[in-house]
């Protein structure tokens, strides 16, 4: 039972991750670029449900405060994108990687400045109750966290592979020129990415800071998420949940019956091996190049 | 209407191009009237491609103006150009990799949403092309050159354009693809009152279904005329037909005979 | 303009373009060994030192410009072999091997050993090969943890003084001699990155930036290339990280953490990828940020009585300085100079619009 | 004169998947010859040069260069046997200059390693000017003066092309795999390459197998030309055997031939001067083949080729005179 029980807290934290590096994938596949800042996207976003909800701050109805902030996160992201990278457009990806590690820095500073740097918890309906299915006792926070990721992956997933709009974005990154040529209006199109992916984190965010408590450097999860994301293989959407999954099972796992201090280095660890005999990812994305 | 003859489609006027310090056209103007083909000569580097470019918006002019039915349309968004029924079908490669040659297709017909028509289209271009039918499943990144070449410019038949710019539809095609190609151009541009603007280094194949040419080197316009008339030329002749009037000497190949113009 | 009328083919293979240009780079190595004397004037080597960590993150920034600059493999675990050379370097000091062979053999063992590390990743591209150095990065951290037998782990470990025939040097004692000490290892690194960079190696790495199929083409070796670079820059690394050690005077398992591998990434881009001036430019402005941002502070609090103290705020005005610089210098700090000389070599012909951008379009690294 | 060949492929297939590219072929590439691949797009003409630079490696059959079997080669050995390509789409190294990339094509004769490279020893220099040498030569013969330190990221496509050959020059090998040499080039620089493969054939002693769709190129410099479709051999022969080959007609040709120049100089002067070999030609392969129909129908198209042959051929030659 407790190995069951494990598993499942496991999977949770494990959907955690599969959300934000959801978001990098989001942004990877429609834009080809690294969002070094995801994680502190996703802070934000759980910052602002929580300032909107939360009796300390405004005690807004929490079903209310939901949509409200991945509004809001959406907003956010699709004017970072409008006012600051559009200037960047068709520049290298490293610059553009650099631009969101220092967008990080920038969000941590002013979440701390506004909510404090004090662990807060997100006041949900839900939030210690749970129900005992054969000894098992399952949080409805973790219910929720998986049964929502499940959701989304797939929403996402058809999303892309189905519509014209998730076409046009995944046209957009595999050749920028070409997509023009085309009359996709490129830039709009990444805006609208920047703007998905915050909503993705701002959901990420809301289901994390449920479960637990959330301060401003929580954005350094996005370091994990990296890594399930790498697992799953960059540009893919199952792939990114799979990778969550995989690492939020690991991390437990190891730390319960691996060596003291192995629990830290073991996602890393399989994230290498991974990339060492699979070097796209597990749902590998790579092509080789025809001459 | 009654004379489409003679209704300019697109006109360009002492249009000016860099690529960083370096400019790539220098002031050049020529007009395009309707139900046309018109094609553009030069050699390698004489800023065809640049002016093509200029033209659908993929790179900003520097000065001069770009009207397409009047309107101005100079350093907008390639999207825009592509909207008021202006499609630039690329030299090379420019695919989308990762995607099947089925989604490829799809994707030219981005700014149309009348699904029975697009099908219908999307039929003619297999039938068109057979081998892309074949191949509609396959990542386009791993077509061969020349079949990749062909889902440039079937892409490109997907928006239903009103103006085409080719940029070299014949590169790195087979002989009796080119022929094909050509045909396919011809039809277009008879059937369906597609207007075109080529630029192709194969000026014999160009010019004979050509109505209008004009020659650019470095940079500029040296001749326009009638497509017929400029095959008669002696200098497109020399230089761009491949025929020399007397029995050629290989030194006076070596030692080029002056162009001219220039 | 200056135009170089060139008659041998040794005008291509000497280090500098033509006479005048040398003369510069004398002039400026002049300088810099000058220096201090201007600190012995004042009577105050606080900014010395700071010059001297600039020194040292360009040592550091020469290797990764190599990688990534000039081999074009992007790594975001520099610090990790920062610190594999520092600790080598004290075990090496505290077993009693003396400076001048410690530390050399310090950058051999960060080399070797980062190469080892990182042979199995080097098949990777673009951003899977930037995550997996990540995570090496991140892992150094937790080992250094682990080996706390050898390297104090959390507790930390004090670093011993540089000695030279008996000769001791302390950064604090005598920054002078260390300065010096650091200056000789910049110009020696430098020497031989230029040196490096004409000859066919150097060639090879662009090459398998530029295309890797091609320069397989021309049989050149994919991996070997690589891990050439890779070597190399692991080598300059950690030297560079000895040096910081001595500077630092006691390390921890968070000295070296992800934020300076990131710092060092952001360092060479700022700075210009490709170029080694850029390694200096980008040092420079990294170095110095946090000095004036700390000078400002306390300028406003000793002259206006202001007292700003909110915690993360120096990090974020650092992070919003770094933004600003990459939105207006996409081509880094020397591409900015490039421009500059244009101008005054041009003048009065310079045309504004000369490096105006045109559209530029990316394509997918997905296909490699 | 009957030794080896010098490339020997024997029965090799190649597989992408579930499509077949190069179908148990076998081909023959004899030293000092000019040797060309023509067929349809997706033939599998390119497949066979990944394959001799061993990008691929083939389901089954050998291939041999020089007595050595390069399936048990990588890649990056491929060059130093003395075989070296250019690529159909331009592969060169962008952010470099003209210069730099002609010396990475020395890399194979390098001599020297990263110590002495880092000390820049005075043996690195002699290498080093021995290098440049070299890549003066290449420069001076392809007439790359202008561009030297140009940055080839903003040079116009034809230079590019002629930048990629002399790259390949400059590794001195003992073959040449040429991927569409004339592709993207105007008649001029067509008549230059064709120019330049003669040269390197004849002067340099470089054996020669490129892939070409210009059939005036081709039967202007190739000896023997081998037509490939699905991936298997179609016809092998002289380029007027191959030309009037009626499978290669129908598969390949087309019916008007459309080359660079190609029409045109059938009206005027060259249709005149020589329509002899050509007929000959039609002739022979109609008899071999025995479908007259086919072949009459489209005598016109195998005129042409042998036609433009001629009027490129001939002052090859009066060069030669000129130049001795």
């Amino acid at each position: 039972m407790d190995f069951i029980q494990l598993i499942v807290s496991g999977l949770a934290s494990g959907c955690v991750y599969g959300l934000i590096a959801l978001g990098f994938v989001l942004i990877y596949k429609a834009t080809e670029a690294v969002n070094f800042a995801q994680g502190d996207f996703m802070m934000i976003g759980a910052f602002i449900c929580l300032g909107l909800t939360n009796q300390d701050f405004w005690g807004l109805n929490f079903w209310l405060a939901v949509p409200i902030a991945i509004v809001i996160m959406a907003v956010l992201g699709y004017l970072f994108d409008w006012g600051v990278l559009r200037f960047m457009f068709g520049q290298s990806q490293v610059s553009i990687v650099i631009l969101t590690i220092a967008v990080g820095f920038i969000l941590r500073f002013a979440a701390g400045t506004i909510w404090s740097h004090e662990p807060v918890s997100l006041e949900t309906p839900f939030a210690g109750r749970d129900i005992s299915l054969g000894g098992v006792v399952l949080g409805f926070d973790e219910i929720a966290i998986i049964i929502v990721t499940l959701l989304l992956t797939l929403a996402l997933f058809i999303f892309f592979s189905r519509t014209k709009l998730g076409m046009a974005m995944q046209a957009s990154s595999q050749n920028q020129l070409a997509a023009y040529y085309m009359g996709i209006p490129v830039k709009r199109i990444q805006s609208l990415v920047w703007a998905l992916s915050g909503a993705v984190a701002a959901v990420a965010g809301i289901l994390f800071a449920s479960k637990g408590a959330i301060d401003p450097s929580a954005g350094l999860l996005g370091i994990k998420a990296f890594a399930a994301a790498a697992i799953g293989g960059f540009g893919s959407l199952p792939g990114a949940l799979v990778g969550g999954l995989i690492i939020g099972l690991v991390e437990p796992l190891s730390a319960r019956y691996g060596a003291p201090g192995f629990s830290q280095i073991a996602p890393y660890g399989i994230l290498i091996l991974v990339l060492v005999f699979r070097p796209g990812g597990l749902f590998s994305q790579t092509q080789k190049k025809k001459v | 209407m009654s004379t489409p003859s003679t209704n300019v489609v697109l006109r360009i006027d002492n249009l000016e191009s860099y690529y960083g310090p370096i400019m790539a056209i220098r002031g050049v103007s020529l007009e395009v009237r309707e139900g046309q083909i018109v094609t553009v000569l030069g050699a390698n580097g004489a800023g065809k491609t640049t002016l093509l470019k200029t033209i659908s918006g993929v790179m900003d002019p520097e000065k001069g103006t770009v009207k397409l039915q009047g309107e101005e349309i100079q350093g907008s968004e390639p999207n825009q150009v592509v909207a008021r029924g202006m499609v630039h079908v690329p030299e090379g490669r420019e695919i989308f990799p990762l995607m099947t040659v089925a989604e490829n297709i799809a994707m030219g017909a981005y700014t149309r949403s009348d699904k029975q028509a697009i099908d219908e289209d999307t039929e003619l271009v297999y039938s068109y092309f057979p081998i892309l039918k074949e191949r509609r499943m396959q990542a386009a990144g791993t077509l061969s050159g020349g079949q990749q070449q062909m889902l440039a410019i079937g892409r490109g038949l997907m928006a239903r354009p009103r103006i085409m710019l080719l940029d070299e539809p014949s590169l790195g095609l087979s002989p009796l693809l080119t022929e094909e190609i050509f045909g396919i151009i011809q039809r277009l541009n008879a059937e369906q009152k597609v207007t075109m603007m080529l630029v192709e280094q194969n000026a014999a194949v160009a010019l004979s279904i050509a109505n209008y040419g004009y020659v650019m080197e470095l940079g500029r316009i040296v001749m326009a005329d009638d497509a017929a008339t400029l095959a008669a030329s002696k200098d497109v002749q020399e230089f761009y037909l491949g025929i020399s009037q007397e029995e050629n000497q290989r030194g006076q190949r070596r030692w080029k005979q002056r162009k001219t113009w220039r | 303009m200056r135009f170089v009328f060139k008659t041998t083919y040794d005008a291509d293979i000497n280090l500098f373009k033509h006479k005048t240009q040398m003369g510069y780079y004398f002039a400026l190595f002049a300088a810099v060994l000058a220096l201090p004397l201007y600190f012995v004037w004042t009577g105050n080597p606080y900014l010395l030192g700071e010059i001297t960590a600039v020194l040292i993150f360009a040592i550091v920034g020469m290797g990764l410009m190599l990688l990534t600059g000039q081999t074009g493999l992007a790594s975001l675990g520099h610090a990790a072999f920062m610190a594999l050379g520092c600790y080598s370097n004290i075990l090496l000091l505290n077993a009693g091997v003396p400076w001048l062979i410690a530390f050399p053999l310090a950058g051999l063992i960060a080399g070797v050993v980062g190469t080892v590390i990182a042979l199995p990743v080097l098949r990777l591209h673009g951003v899977y090969l930037a995550l997996a150095t990540l995570a090496l990065s991140i892992i150094a951290g937790d080992i250094i943890v682990l080996l706390e037998a050898y390297t104090g782990g959390v507790s930390g470990i004090a670093v011993p003084d540089i000695s030279i025939f008996g000769y001791e040097i302390n950064k604090y004692a005598n920054p002078y001699a260390f300065y010096y000490v650091v200056l000789a290892v910049v110009f020696i690194i430098a020497l031989l990155y230029r040196n490096l960079l004409r000859a066919p190696t150097g060639r090879s790495f662009s090459a398998i930036r530029d295309s890797e199929i091609s320069a397989q083409a021309m049989g050149i070796n994919p991996t070997r290339t690589k891990a050439k670079s890779f070597f190399l820059s692991c080598v300059a690394a950690g030297l560079a990280g000895s040096l910081f050690g001595h500077s630092a005077t006691y390390i921890t398992h968070e000295t070296f953490d992800l934020v300076m591998s990131i710092t060092l990434l952001l360092m060479i881009v700022i700075g210009g990828l490709g170029f080694i001036h850029g390694a200096f430019l980008g040092a420079v402005v990294v170095g110095l940020i946090p000095v004036l941002i700390a000078n400002g502070r306390s300028l406003l609090a000793t002259t206006f009585g202001i007292n700003i103290n909110i915690p993360g705020l120096e990090s974020a005005m650092f992070a919003a300085i770094l933004m600003g610089f990459i939105l207006f210098e996409p081509m880094g700090l020397y591409g900015r100079w490039l421009k500059v000389r244009t101008y005054f070599e041009l003048f009065p012909f310079y045309r504004k619009d000369m490096f105006r951008r045109q559209k530029s379009y990316l394509k997918t690294e997905r296909v490699q | 004169m009957s030794h080896a060949p010098l490339l020997d492929i024997k029965n090799v297939t190649q597989k992408f998947g579930g499509v077949v590219a190069v179908d148990d072929l076998t081909l023959h590439v004899n030293e000092g010859e000019v040797f060309a691949l023509v067929g349809p797009n997706g033939a599998g003409k390119s497949t066979v040069f990944n394959l001799i630079s061993r990008f691929y490696t083939p389901a089954n059959g050998s291939i041999s260069f020089n007595g050595e079997q390069l399936l048990d080669l990588v890649p990056d050995r491929i060059p130093s046997l003395g075989i070296a390509r250019t690529f159909q789409n331009i592969e060169l190294f962008e952010q470099a200059t003209v210069l730099q990339n002609l010396l990475v094509g020395r890399h194979r004769h390098r001599a020297t390693n990263v110590l002495s490279e880092l000390f820049f020893l005075p043996s690195v220099r002699r290498e080093e000017r021995r290098h440049r040498h070299a890549v003066e030569q290449v420069i001076d013969f392809l007439d790359l003066q202008p561009y030297r330190d140009k940055m080839i990221a903003g040079l116009p496509y034809g230079v590019r092309k002629v930048v990629e050959l002399g790259r390949a020059l400059a590794t001195e090998p003992k073959l040449l795999l040429l991927d569409e040499p004339a592709s993207g080039l105007s008649v001029e620089e067509t008549q230059d390459m064709a120019f330049w493969i003669e040269d390197i054939q004849k002067q340099m002693g470089i054996t020669v197998l490129m892939v070409e769709h210009d059939m005036g190129l081709v039967s202007a410099v190739s000896n023997r030309v081998m037509a490939l479709a699905d991936g298997k051999e179609l016809a092998t022969g002289t380029p007027q055997e191959v030309q009037s080959h009626p499978a290669v007609i129908e598969a390949y040709l087309g019916t008007s031939g459309i080359q660079k120049g190609g029409q045109q100089a059938e009206k005027s002067s060259a249709a005149k001067s020589a329509p002899k070999p050509a007929k000959t030609a039609a002739k022979k392969a109609s008899a071999k083949k025995a479908v007259p129909k086919k072949a009459a129908a489209k005598k016109p198209a195998a005129k042409k080729p042998a036609a433009r042959k001629q009027a490129t051929r001939k002052p090859a030659s009066a060069r030669k005179g000129a130049k001795s």
